[in-house]
């Protein structure tokens, strides 16, 4: 039976990523299933069923954030995985690491205020039709704390066009509440293909109620519940 | 002693003695002569440099040891006292907790960015140099007045700085304080506080064990950072000495991150003997304290020192300060071992020296011994003083200032806005928000409240931590206000849910040789530790920052206190956040007539005078005890203690940091209703309860004999507070926060 | 042989450091100031005495590292 | 007229960025480059018409808020 088989994660841990643990504690304690650490020279990412690019600095965030990462010699599984259609997550640095590695269109500029920011932030779930956010209402607003000094989406216009017309926006943040001055207060995106998706916020940081809010727990449980569904296995409760 | 090529210019023993050029090294006449009794001749360019540092005040404690005896540093829960890089503090299941602050302030008055990122990243070297894994940081900061633009550059980028170096590292900046002051101007307060945890089998010392084996360097190269200011008058400025003048110190995080997670790596493994960071004095500092805990000597191979720079002498190389490097001694036999380790991380490693018997440190540069000091006169032969002290005329002038010569405020609300737009009072949000506060996702009390709390991975123990202390009433009385700065931390770290279990300290003074200054240091250290002693909170580690001046006179004596508290089971985590419609206000504690050093007498009055509130040690000690035990109890709500502002500030920040929710209050006093709202009397703390706890916990605070009164309710959207029935604040809560909310802002814009 | 890499934010692209700056240079009382974009400035040695050759390698690390394409262009001198 | 202002860290003074870069490039295979300094490079334009005027403020912008002359130097060009 399909549904004996546990879900693999996969954390990435670059020279300067530290969130790396935070997304390890977060995969095992919102739906139990294993994780490994990866570390940034691995070329083989066969094993895994979902791949988190966790937070940080990597390599410094020096030159421009995400810039050095996206060289790192796992990058190349990372992007086979990508085609492939495991499921890809980029939070923060991650996020930053696959633009610059051009998995996700964009680029994050420093935020408008050019000050790092570290809040809650009250966020807009676009679109649940992802494998990320199947959990969570339509439009419905969530608590997810925030922690960049770089996390200005922009894209072109044409490139806008786009994402609004695939459904690529995944996450806004609510309106009014624009902390960084992204485009279209975009604060999370997906590929075309919906199986890769990058965020500013830290779903990972808002996991149970000590630490303000457990509305990114949903995110884990919509993963697990995607692939278990693609696999033929029986879906967890909500 | 051989002549050294490289340092062909250096001027040699004799010169340095009859141009008496070791003054500029701040080397005394008489310093001089013993450093030449104990080397059994004149001291050579390397070598005078070496004992400058080593028995500078920063190394040597040499005007505060005979004040630093008076701490209380031991406890049933202390595993290590001062001495190592930081104190550890026993918090059960074989795990401990430690923490250290340190200062930076003359670097962050030059360079404030690198001056507070280097500050940072040098007090997370002493944490993980222990063997722990820093877990949080605090900072505590005074400026001058935001209307200077100098203060404000200042500001703006130590508070940059500080976010810079912890964001990347990836340890939570979680609690601190600011305060504004113009005793501070042209020269700041910026101190750096890390905890770290960690079991007690792995705690490390930084010892030189084993003769024979060797030394090693691990981080980035050396380049000539920081070195000894001491230049010399006799090299003129040219095209050449300008590129060999010290540089700034730069941080970097990235490489501190690398090498933390590298040498923690090598300690789990377990084959370290000895491990220290290099900090102020570098190389010099950390081999000779090194050698000396371990009653040997250390040899090194200044050549095979990593240089960053081209032509690099002894001298420099034994003073620099780059940042990020540590030494450690481990069996020859486990080289291959520790190799591994560090090439994994990117992160370079050299074998610099080897550890002796003769207990001499002896610097060898091209097989030429260069350097050679009895590591002993090094790290405890320097003369200890004792300044002379005098009680100040202005401490007497003050006795006779009658606090409540100024007339009565007139309107209330009013004033309560313009208290909590002081930038003292005012939120910090603007610097907090820098911060990464939340990364490692333990962070269970964010900045914002009293104090922070962080939770301990794997348990349902959490450690509440703060950072507290009051330079006006300790300018005002010394021994009081050091008293009220040990108060208040506890005071702070109970209201959190945790028992206070030990301090470090930061004492920033002016300069000890003058004699009421020195009187500030004795007497506040006396007043602490007085305070330490009935806490049952010893002091189990610190640093020491005098010569704190600017052009007109000394900074504000300010001892600031680092306190950590344990919380026994998340479920007494407690915010002062005010939670339901209905709850009871409870005021603990008496208020009395005292305006000296308040916020009321600097914002009103522009003026610092009288003498400080009081503070009865005994009344502090129950009042914390019952709140503990009344919150362990499940019977508080909320707690908040009072501190800068009085009472009226408090309850506007409950309501505040209850997300806006306003309160009802009636006081009935005999004092001036301002007296009332803005007296920072000690030993008072606001509790709310729901109403049907309410009686038990009055009950509770009875049976401990802790004045406590129901002064009103929690509900509406408005603050209101009646004086003997007359209105006197009335404000909706979003009012009274957003004065609070926007005061800093405004001034950075 | 020296190279000198010139990395500015698009023209089209907003440029949040470069607008900080300019009014940052308004309020010291540099009025006259406008346009005010911030770029990155790298310098590098090449062991390499071909022109021809250090051209490629050098535009190669632009487009591969130096500098974002999607937000940034660049330029370069060698000497 | 428009300014060209560029500002490096002092060379004494360390570089992490440059050398966090130089370790990139190296690992992507650019093993011929060294000693890479990353600093800043700011655009603007002034209106004025006055050399010597547009030389004496660029210089004062640049003590004052371009570089941080601590740790590091600027140059400047007028077009
Ligand atoms: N520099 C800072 N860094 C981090 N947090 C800070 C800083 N300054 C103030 N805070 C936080 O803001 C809140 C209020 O600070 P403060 O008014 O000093 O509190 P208290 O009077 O209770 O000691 C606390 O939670 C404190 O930790
Ligand atoms: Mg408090």
């Amino acid at each position: 039976m399909k549904g004996d088989r546990v879900m693999k994660f996969a954390v990435l841990v670059f020279p300067g990523s530290n969130c790396d643990i935070d997304c390890y504690k977060a995969v095992e304690s919102t739906i139990g299933q294993p994780v490994d650490y990866v570390w940034q020279t691995s070329t083989d990412l066969s094993a895994y069923d979902a791949i988190l690019v966790p937070g940080g600095f990597s390599y410094g965030d020096y030159l421009r954030c995400g810039a050095i990462a996206q060289f790192a010699p796992v990058m190349g599984a990372l992007k086979q995985a990508a085609e492939d259609g495991k499921y890809i997550l980029g939070i923060c640095n991650g996020f930053q690491i696959l633009t610059e590695a051009r998995l996700l269109p964009g680029a994050l500029l420093r935020n408008k205020a050019l000050k790092f920011r570290c809040h809650s932030a009250k966020l807009r779930v676009v679109n649940n039709e992802t494998p990320f956010t199947r959990d969570y209402a339509e439009n419905e607003l969530i608590d997810i704390p925030i922690a960049h000094g770089e996390g200005n989406y922009y894209c072109d216009e044409a490139t806008l066009k786009e994402l609004q017309a695939n459904r690529q926006i995944v996450f806004r943040y609510e309106a009014g509440n624009n902390p960084n001055g992204s485009v279209d207060d975009i604060a999370g995106i997906c590929n075309r293909a919906g199986n890769v998706v990058g965020m500013m916020p830290h779903p990972e940081r808002a996991v149970h109620e000590l630490l303000g809010s457990a509305d990114g727990k949903r995110m884990f449980t919509s993963i697990l519940n995607a692939w278990r569904e693609r696999s033929g296995a029986a879906v967890i409760g909500g | 002693m051989a002549q050294q090529l490289s340092a062909a210019k250096e001027p040699n023993a004799e010169q340095i003695a009859e141009q008496k050029l070791y003054k500029q090294m701040g080397v005394t006449d008489d310093e001089y002569a013993r450093i030449c009794g104990f080397l059994g001749r004149k001291p050579n360019y390397v070598e005078i440099g070496v004992f400058s540092v080593m028995w500078s005040e920063h190394c040597s404690y040499k005007n505060s040891k005979p004040v630093l005896r008076r701490f209380p540093t031991t406890g049933p829960r202390v595993l290590m006292g001062p001495g190592e890089g930081a104190g550890v503090v026993d918090i059960g299941d074989n795990q401990a907790v430690v923490f250290k602050i340190e200062s930076h302030n003359h670097p962050s008055a030059i360079e404030p960015y690198q001056g507070a990122a280097t500050g940072v990243g040098g007090i997370i070297r002493d944490i993980f140099s222990m063997g722990a894994r820093p877990v949080a940081l605090l900072n505590s900061l005074r400026f001058g007045r935001l209307e200077n633009d100098r203060v404000r550059y200042l500001f703006e980028h130590v508070v940059s700085g500080i976010a810079g170096y912890g964001n990347c590292i990836g340890i939570p900046t979680v609690a601190g304080e600011v305060m504004f002051d113009e005793s501070y101007e042209g020269n700041p307060l910026v101190n750096a506080m890390c905890v770290g945890l960690i079991d007690h089998d792995k705690i490390q010392k930084g010892v030189a064990k084993g003769v024979g084996n060797p030394v090693f360097y691990v981080g980035p190269a050396t380049g000539r950072d920081g070195i000894h200011g001491a230049t010399f008058a006799s090299e003129e400025l040219t095209a050449e000495s300008e590129a060999k003048r010290p540089a700034v110190q730069v941080g970097d995080p990235f490489m501190e991150k690398l090498v933390m997670e590298a040498c923690l790596e090598l300690i789990d493994s377990g084959i370290v003997l000895g491990i220290q960071d290099m900090g102020a004095a570098g190389l010099t500092c950390s081999s000779a304290e090194m050698a000396s805990k371990a009653g040997n000597g250390i040899e090194l191979y200044l050549d095979r020192v990593p240089q960053r720079e081209e032509g690099m002498t002894p001298y420099e190389m034994m003073l620099s300060e780059s940042q990020e490097r540590m030494l450690y001694v481990i069996r020859p036999e486990h080289e291959a071992q520790a190799r591994a380790i560090f090439d994994r991380w990117g992160v370079i490693c050299a074998k610099v020296g080897k550890v002796t018997d003769d207990g001499r440190l002896k610097l060898f540069h091209h097989g030429e011994l260069v350097g050679d000091m009895p590591v002993g006169a090094l790290v405890d032969e320097c003369p200890v003083y004792n300044p002379a002290s005098q009680e100040p005329a202005y401490y007497r002038e003050n006795a006779a200032i009658d606090t409540l010569r100024y007339p009565e405020a007139a309107n209330l609300t009013e004033t309560l806005r313009r208290i909590l737009a002081s930038p003292t009072v005012a939120s910090k949000e603007w610097v907090y928000n820098q911060y990464d506060s939340m990364v490692r996702t333990e962070t269970f009390v964010r900045p914002g409240s009293d104090a922070a709390v962080v939770g301990v991975p794997g348990t349902r123990k959490a450690l509440a931590m703060t950072t507290d202390c009051n330079g006006r009433y300790v300018y005002l009385d010394p021994a009081v206000g050091g008293r009220i700065a040990v108060s208040e931390a506890a005071r702070n770290i109970v209201c959190s849910g945790a028992l206070p279990l030990a301090v470090t300290d930061n004492l920033n003074f002016g300069s000890p040789e003058k004699p009421d200054i020195f009187w500030q240091l004795e007497q506040a250290t006396e007043g602490m530790a007085e305070a330490c002693r009935a806490l049952e909170t010893p002091v189990i580690g610190g640093n020491v920052s005098l010569y704190n001046e600017n052009a007109k006179g000394a900074i504000y004596p300010t001892p600031v206190v680092g306190m950590v508290g344990l919380v026994e089971d998340v479920d007494h985590i407690t915010t002062q956040g005010f939670k339901a419609e209905g709850d009871i206000v409870l005021l603990l504690g008496d208020t009395k007539a005292e305006l000296g050093g308040s916020e009321l007498q600097y914002v009103l009055h522009g003026v610092t005078e009288g003498r400080p509130p009081e503070l009865d040690l005994a009344v502090e000690r129950a009042l914390q005890q019952a709140v503990l035990e009344a919150i362990r109890g499940g019977l508080v709500a909320s707690a908040h203690d009072l501190s800068e502002g009085g009472l009226a500030v408090a309850l506007a920040e409950s309501c505040i940091s209850g997300g806006g929710i306003g309160a009802s209050v009636a006081l009935e006093t005999e004092l001036r209703p301002d007296v009332a709202l803005f007296s920072e009397s000690q030993s008072r703390i606001l509790l709310s309860a729901r109403p049907d706890k309410a009686d038990a916990l009055q009950e509770l605070l009875a049976a401990r004999g802790v004045p406590c009164r129901a002064i009103g309710t929690v509900g509406g959207s408005e603050l209101r507070i009646t004086v003997n029935g007359k209105e006197g604040v009335r404000s909706d809560v979003a009012q009274l926060e957003k004065a609070w909310k926007e005061a800093i802002p405004c001034y950075m814009k | 042989m020296k190279a000198k890499v010139y990395v500015t934010i698009k023209q089209n692209v907003l440029d949040p450091q470069g607008s900080a700056v300019e009014g940052a240079l308004h309020s010291l009382g540099f009025e006259e100031v406008g346009k005010v974009r911030v770029g990155k400035f790298v310098e590098l040695e090449l062991q390499t005495a071909d022109r021809g050759e250090a051209e490629a390698r050098v535009k190669a690390m632009c487009e591969k590292l130096l500098a974002n394409t999607v937000i940034e262009d660049y330029r370069y001198e060698l000497e």
